[in-house]
């Protein structure tokens, strides 16, 4: 089946693109100012320990060196030992992907059908009231930082009126009932901005689609608008939205930063600030990458799903 | 419990974990600052001793840092050194005032033999968690030594760099032989960073990787549950050699900003957790909970650099000490979490050890006056035209003395520009001296020579030495070298005279000669002014109301159980 | 972004569709309420800001001190005050009158917006036009390796190079000028895609200017409109990712005002002295909020057809497709060699069936 | 009796520069078998004025006066929903010019024309199905069963003309209303599509409101013609007649001009100057700013139109007998030798 090959090929088609990424992430994190050693044991360093940390860790050998081993590595699916933590990338980052993918599931989940359905709702009064609120509305989401919408909530939420937990997470698969509540704000920062986001797009390419041609012929032929809508306008103006789903990944992975940060969740975004602030260097190169590749996945999942959507789109 | 060890501003930053691992240790009597405002959280029931196991709930903290081992051998991490004293025991017990060193896995004090030859005896009534078996000298013996190995990298090994050895001499009784008398040893025994005691059996078994995922220690709590970056969960051991403890368990919540942990206080999800300034009137004005404001045991300021720039004149870094009013720079820094210090220590060092302070501020700490400041630089030869460049790291209490003393700077017409760089960034200009003044804490201890030897001494003369390259930069600004490059040997018989003074002051056991050293010794760098020392900064914890019979210290060890108190908490 | 005519409403449109130039395009604007409150809210913030720069680097602030108190006079004893005549939006953590520093603020974050903006801008129409234009290997270089900044997220490439480089205002607008790159290259490549082949293009060539000249002279001109858009957007995109920044430690130097610094520094103080921290978010909120107003409606009127939408994200994948595409001509049965309006480019599959 | 009278139509635009007046007092009438050709330049507002039957106009344009009669029903009367139910794919269908884009992407062939059937007819499902395949079959679409399933982009421009038709076909309309079906198309396929709206119109005797630019394409296909200009009809008469004798400057302009049927007019510009801008029409005719006869009373006088011939009407003062009027010099016919008709 074609899909199937087509699939394969552009997942073949991204190795050269991460190649890219860790290249340029192995780089960037070498080139932080001082060394992770130094930085590990603080101002007033033994000079034989550090010496000996460099040397255990690689850390005075040339660049490329440390390079090529890294790629040798990365090959075999290992992406190095953590500085700090004294163990490898991949369990760290296993372990930390729980939050980070549940958070940015959820927020996907309710940014998806409130967007979907106010931006319709803002193509179908296009121009009156309720558009432009919707609208602003839409504006205004977009324009908030996400990292002042956790505190206010916070302060708001879980200060003044105490309804919900301030931090912490705890896995839903394992106890929905207590995660739950612990899960509304930090997803609620995160899927305002995609909601907006979201929103604004399904409204502006609903309204492009209502103009289109295939429209009048709908209506010509008697068909009722709700349903040239919901069923023709609708499909087409998917596409888009469809590339928007897709991209926003990086969006949510940026954002899972601040997030986990203020919400002392213990997941990927928080490993990396960490892991940069420590000059871990293996850690946030491996998470990066991580990232950069949740990413890249979710581009082709976005290509796949075009297939789906457009049958103008043919596969060899 | 200093959570945040030094105040909100640095606790993520590893140099400070190292500036911590003296944690804190005391000779002083009082409970400094502890300013409980709720009385009644601490009268409830005196009497609720070893009797009340169970039923009393998990106490639970925040905390800002993922832990990276539990390992206390290897531990660099603040807090964790006030958490290991509940996983793991010590020889001894500093008690919540500080004032004394109960014996504690020691069946009392260490019996001198001679200067340089201790014997401990152990009890033989304490068992490891989890049927590893009985602690003996053996285990007392292998963790001290393990440490002392250089082999095996422990950060600690400074802090028992005195003994050369320990010996199970016995099955329950330790020899230590020293390589020198230390005033500091009882305190080295009672501390996490220095001598905690682990199951050799296990540790040995384990290696040092999995050791540090599975502790195994004997103390009132053993570890539970880990999960990476958002808890540390202890239950409690009801097998404990003191009886088990009121609590339930202990847990650890890792929050990284200060102000979302203080809403779980206030929300009653947390006991106990940083308040950070801005919030303490808050917490003040709430009646669940009480604050205490403790003294982070450090000292802040600014150092200049005295290998090149304008400051190499020791005139002109006088000039800079006659620029600032004292109390502004502390106002702006640390706000009402501070108090002025004099002589490079905290001001609590100063009262215990009766240093002359007044003399000091006398001599050394003068009232602002700018012209005076500028006669000075002209003095010195650079004028008032010239540029500074203040590095700073991220943080309120460094922009804000920053900030007062660019103020200053400019108002006498000297442009200053600050630059706040990363950590590691910072570490990097003090290592290349590419800084004229940065922001400066060193903390963590309340005895002299944890300001003196660590921040006084030559490098040069250390063992083993720096290699010729690295000059090492937590020494004073380069004043060593820089003496030494400009050839100023009036003043380098004085520097060399300081490093003999804070060397002896580590290897010396009675207290008054200690004193008379560290009093020249004081001079000596007072005189030179590399530091503009300012104050000590304090850090101010909440404790919820459902807490009974808790108060927070410095010297947080076992708090929440041990002979001084037992918490427990309310449904 | 198909700058085939369209034809919604029919034959009437004809005469809106001409490109009318900037002028016309701002004149336009006239039409839209929300730009116009948009772009009221810019022009507010640039005379501040151009106000705070004069005052500054020629008064030494002395201008706003006379007027109403130097943003960077510390008082402790005046630390946070309520706000009041005197301070009408309080004091911060040293007393400074948060007012005064509001307005200074406009300068940094305007600059840290045209900076980046302008980085990403030129950058990004650079390579994404060069790269559409000499097409094959340069193309594929230029952006692959655009793909590759593209990838990572653009929160964890700014945390990066700020940790590289430190924090500083320079810094800032590098970093985020750098992750925007992609951004607008793209859209420049798809835009020069669909320009390259025009006649006046051909006339150029067939003059025989040098292909350096044609790029810069006839065809980036002609596509540079979608990428003002996209600049106009973004703008409020990188204040926020600043402030960001300001609040992860990686921000503008002390003592600058800078709403994101202030932001970030006065949200512990929130419970105790609201204003510190309510007022700049306002600001950022409100200056966001400008761009994104005026990006809107200069992307429907600059955009006869409203292909909208974020062009911060634009035809990645669609220009994918392109090439992935098979364009193959289903054979007319009826009669042989028709022409009939195909499927074979990205403007097709944006949506516009023109 | 017509199955459609238009009379008096205005349909504005509102837009935020003016008011477009793009149908302004358009008459025509249509008979029940009968094809009716309305030809003009682009923006002439042939489009709008068809579409304003269907009641397709939508915001900001609006259908401001005129009576719109089909079978004797008011359709401006009629509420959206009845003109959905009653009118609209069952009584008047529309064939769109640009079949690519009138037919949705996204959906089979076969599916939009069996929404169509579902939506108007009973027929269920399945039925329509089969109905949709006859309707392929019958626009001339090989392998019609198979083909059903395939997607526009899968057909050839002609087939999705074909396609576009067979929808029109659908529910058996009484009036087709053909929007420049063949502008699209290269000759030799609108040939194809010109005859099979023959065929249809043979066939099944239904109306055909036939919209163009291409004098040519009239021709072949239409009976009656009018030529509007600037939202009016200025000349109306059977083809035959209209060729031989055209009577207003613009029609007279617009075939002296026609080289070949094929050409376009829009591509030959064949009269000097721009069409004026439809928000402020020139004063009086609206044709006098390019008229080559204009003279002082075309500025104040908006000509009604006059019965030129039987069933033969112009509007221009040209044929006014109350106004006195320079000799109508400038119109060279091709074939000189054809009457200059009575008046």
């Amino acid at each position: 089946m074609g899909l199937f090959r087509y699939t394969l090929r552009r997942f073949i088609q991204l190795v050269p693109v991460l190649f890219g990424i860790v290249t340029l992430t192995f780089i960037m994190m070498h080139a932080l100012p001082g060394d992770p050693v130094r930085l590990w044991l603080g101002e007033e360093p033994g000079q034989e320990l550090a010496d000996e940390l460099i040397a255990a860790h690689g850390f005075d050998r040339p660049m490329h060196e440390q390079y090529l081993d890294y790629l040798v590595n990365l090959v075999q699916g290992d992406l190095g030992q953590s500085f700090v933590y004294n163990r490898p990338v991949t369990d760290l980052i296993w372990e930390r992907m729980e939050p980070t993918m549940v958070i940015m599931g959820l927020s996907y989940l309710i940014a998806l059908p409130v967007a979907i359905g106010l931006g319709i709702y803002g193509a179908a009064r296009h121009n009156r009231a309720g558009d432009h609120v919707s609208r602003l509305a839409g504006l205004a989401g977009i324009s908030t930082p996400n990292f002042w919408l956790a505190l206010m909530l916070i302060y708001l939420l879980a200060f003044n009126l105490d309804v919900l937990p301030a931090s912490g997470y705890t896995s839903p698969f394992v106890d929905p009932v207590g995660a739950a509540p612990l899960l509304i704000m930090p997803v609620l920062t995160l899927a305002t901005a995609q909601t907006a986001l979201l929103m604004r797009m399904t409204r502006s390419s609903m309204i492009e689609e209502m103009r289109e041609d295939y429209v009048e012929t709908a209506r010509a032929y008697g068909i009722p608008e709700r349903k040239i809508m919901l069923r023709h306008s609708f499909r087409n103006a998917l596409l888009p939205l469809v590339t928007i789903i897709g991209l926003q990944v990086s969006t949510l992975l940026g954002g899972s930063v601040i997030v986990e940060e203020i919400f002392a969740i213990p997941g990927l975004g928080r490993l990396f600030f960490d892991s940069v602030i420590d000059q871990d260097y293996s850690v946030a190169v491996g998470v990066t990458l991580f990232f950069s590749t949740l990413f890249l996945i979710g581009v082709v999942l976005t290509d796949i799903a075009y297939a789906y959507i457009d049958p103008r789109i043919k596969y060899d | 419990m200093q959570d945040n060890h030094n105040g909100s501003d640095l606790n993520r930053r590893r140099f400070v974990k190292s500036a911590a691992v003296v944690g804190g240790a005391g000779l002083f009597a009082g409970c400094i600052g502890a300013d409980p405002d709720d009385e009644e959280a601490t009268d409830d029931s005196d009497d609720g001793t070893d009797d009340t196991t169970g039923g009393g709930g998990v106490f639970t903290i925040a905390t800002s840092d993922e832990v990276e081992t539990f390992d206390p051998r290897q531990n660099q991490l603040a807090w964790y050194s006030s958490a290991a004293h509940y996983m793991f025991d010590s020889l001894l017990l500093q008690s919540p005032d500080g004032s004394e060193f109960e014996p504690h896995l020691a069946a009392d004090h260490p019996e001198e033999i001679d200067e340089t030859t201790y014997v401990v005896d152990i009890r033989d009534d304490v068992y490891f968690h989890d049927d590893w078996g009985q602690l003996t000298a053996e285990d007392v013996a292998y963790s001290i030594n393990w440490v002392l190995d250089p082999d095996n990298d422990s950060p600690n090994q400074s802090n028992v760099a005195f003994i050369d050895e320990a010996e199970a001499s016995d099955d329950f009784e330790v020899t230590l032989h020293l390589d020198f008398p230390s005033g500091l040893m009882e305190r080295a025994l009672s501390h996490m960073n220095a001598a905690p005691v682990v199951c050799k059996e296990a540790a040995e078994e384990m290696g040092d990787q999995e050791f540090g995922e599975n502790p195994v220690g004997s103390g009132p709590f053993k570890l539970e549950n880990h999960d990476p970056s958002a808890s540390v969960e202890m239950v409690a051991n009801e097998d404990y050699f003191l009886g088990a403890p009121a609590l339930d368990g202990m847990e650890y919540r890792i929050i990284p900003e200060t102000e979302v942990g203080y809403v779980e206080l206030v929300q009653g999800s947390l006991h106990q957790s940083g308040v950070t300034e801005e919030l303490l009137e808050d917490a003040e004005g709430n009646d669940d909970i009480s604050t205490y404001q403790l003294s982070n045991l450090d000292f802040q300021g600014f150092i200049l650099n005295c290998l090149e720039g304008p400051f190499t004149d020791v005139r002109a870094r006088e000039a800079v000490h006659y620029l600032v009013d004292y109390d502004e720079v502390l106002d702006a820094a640390a706000g009402q979490l501070g108090g002025r210090n004099w002589g490079h220590m905290p001001q609590e060092t100063v009262d215990a050890w009766d240093f002359p302070q007044e003399e000091w501020e006398d001599q050394y700490y003068p009232e602002q006056d700018h012209d005076r400041a500028i006669e000075l630089f002209e003095e010195a030869g650079v004028g008032t035209d010239f540029e500074v460049d203040l590095i700073m790291t991220a943080g309120e209490a460094n922009e804000g003395r920053s900030l007062v003393l660019q103020n200053e700077f400019e108002e006498i017409g000297v442009e200053c520009a600050i630059s706040e760089v990363s950590t590691g960034d910072w570490l990097e200009a003090l290592n290349n001296a590419d800084y004229d003044i940065t922001t400066y804490g060193w903390g963590g201890n309340d005895d002299p020579d944890g300001y003196y030897y660590h921040m006084f001494r030559d490098l040069r003369n250390d063992d083993g030495g720096m290699s010729d390259d690295v000059v090492g930069h937590s020494s004073i600004g380069y004043l060593y070298e820089g003496t030494r490059d400009r050839g100023e040997e009036d003043i380098l018989e004085d520097l060399e005279r300081l490093d003999e003074l804070v060397r002896q002051g580590q290897a010396t056991v009675a207290q008054e000669d200690r004193r008379e050293y560290y009093i020249e010794a004081a001079d000596i760098v007072l005189g030179l002014y590399p530091l503009l020392g300012i104050y000590s900064a304090e850090s101010v914890t909440g404790v919820h109301s459902s807490v009974n019979d808790y108060e927070p210290s410095e010297f947080g060890e076992q708090e929440t159980f041990n002979y001084w108190q037992e918490a427990s908490i309310d449904d | 972004m198909s700058t085939g005519k369209g034809t919604p409403t029919a034959d009437v449109d004809a005469e809106f569709d001409e490109d009318g130039g900037l002028v016309r395009t701002l004149k336009k604007l006239r039409h839209s309420p929300t730009s116009l409150v948009g772009l009221f809210i810019i022009a507010a913030l640039v005379i501040m800001a151009i106000f705070s720069a004069i005052d500054n680097f020629i008064f030494d602030r002395a201008i706003i001190t006379w007027l109403h108190a130097d943003p960077h006079a510390m008082d402790q004893s005046m630390r946070y005050e309520e706000p009041s005549r005197e301070h009408p939006m309080g004091t911060d953590r040293y007393g400074r009158d948060v007012f005064t520093r509001l307005i200074y603020g406009s300068r940094t974050a305007l600059t840290i917006g045209i900076l980046a903006v302008g980085i990403s801008f030129v950058g990004g129409v650079i390579i994404g036009s060069v790269s559409a234009f000499f097409g094959g290997y340069v193309d594929d270089l230029l952006m692959r390796s655009v793909e590759i900044l593209y990838a990572i997220p653009g929160l964890v490439l700014a945390i990066i190079f700020m940790a590289i480089f430190g924090p500083s205002i320079y810094n800032l607008f590098i970093a985020y000028g750098i992750v925007g790159i992609p951004a607008y290259a793209r859209v420049m490549r798809s835009e020069v895609l669909s320009l390259r082949d025009r006649e006046y293009v051909e006339a150029a060539k067939l003059a025989g200017l040098p292909r350096r000249t044609i790029l810069f002279r006839e065809i980036v001109p002609n596509g540079i409109a979608p990428v003002i858009v996209q600049a106009t957007l973004s703008m409020g995109g990188v204040i926020i990712g600043a402030a960001a920044l300001s609040f992860l430690g990686f921000g503008v130097q002390p003592p600058t005002p800078d709403w994101g610094r202030m932001l970030s520094d006065g949200r512990t103080a929130m419970v105790v002295a609201w204003w510190v921290a309510v007022f700049p978010g306002i600001m950022i909120f409100l200056t966001v909020m400008g761009f994104n107003m005026l990006g809107d409606g200069l992307r429907d009127i600059m955009d006869p057809k409203m292909t909208v939408e974020p062009t911060t994200y634009d035809d990645w994948t669609l220009d994918e497709w392109q090439t992935e595409q098979q364009t193959e001509q289903p054979d007319d049965d009826i009669v042989p060699g028709s022409t009939g309006a195909r499927t074979d480019g990205a403007g097709e599959l944006r949506g516009g069936r023109s | 009796m017509s199955l459609l009278e238009v009379a008096d139509l205005r349909t504005y635009f509102f837009t935020p520069d003016g008011i477009v007046q793009a149908v302004d007092g358009v008459s025509f009438e249509v008979g029940a078998g009968e094809s009716l050709g309305i030809v003009g330049e682009s923006g002439a507002g042939k489009s709008v004025a068809v579409k304003s039957l269907m009641g397709l106009i939508r915001d900001p344009g609006r259908v401001v006066d005129g009576s719109i009669r089909f079978d004797g029903r008011e359709l401006t009367d009629l509420s959206e929903a009845e003109l959905r139910r009653e009118i609209r794919g069952n009584e008047i269908s529309i064939v769109f010019q640009d079949a690519m884009s009138a037919l949705n992407p996204v959906f089979t062939v076969g599916s939009q024309i069996q929404e169509i059937i579902v939506e108007n007819t009973d027929l269920h499902k399945t039925d329509a199905r089969e109905r949709a395949i006859e309707l392929l079959e019958d626009v001339g679409i090989p392998d019609a069963d198979q083909r059903i399933d395939e997607y526009p982009h899968q057909y050839s421009g002609g087939m999705q003309q074909r396609a576009m038709i067979a929808m029109a076909l659908a529910c058996n309309p009484r009036l087709i209303i053909a929007d420049e079906p063949t502008t699209a198309l290269d000759v030799t396929i609108q040939a194809g599509i010109l005859e099979l709206f023959e065929e249809i119109q043979e066939k099944h005797d239904t109306s055909i409101v036939y919209v163009t630019h291409d004098l040519g394409v009239v021709r072949e296909v239409c009976d009656r013609v009018a030529v509007m200009y600037l939202g009016k009809v200025v000349e109306q008469a059977p083809y035959e007649e209209l060729f031989r004798n055209p009577k207003h400057p613009y029609t007279q302009s617009l075939l002296n001009s026609v080289v070949t049927p094929d050409e376009r007019l829009d591509e030959l510009n064949p009269i000097g100057g721009t069409m004026p801008s439809a928000v402020m029409p020139p004063s009086g005719c609206r044709f006098r700013t390019r008229c080559p006869a204009a003279f002082d009373d075309c500025l104040a006088v908006d000509p009604p139109r006059y019965q030129v011939g039987t069933d033969h009407d112009a509007a221009c003062l040209l044929y006014d007998d109350g106004i006195a009027r320079p000799e109508p010099t400038l119109h060279e016919t091709d074939d000189g030798g054809v009457n200059e008709s009575n008046i």
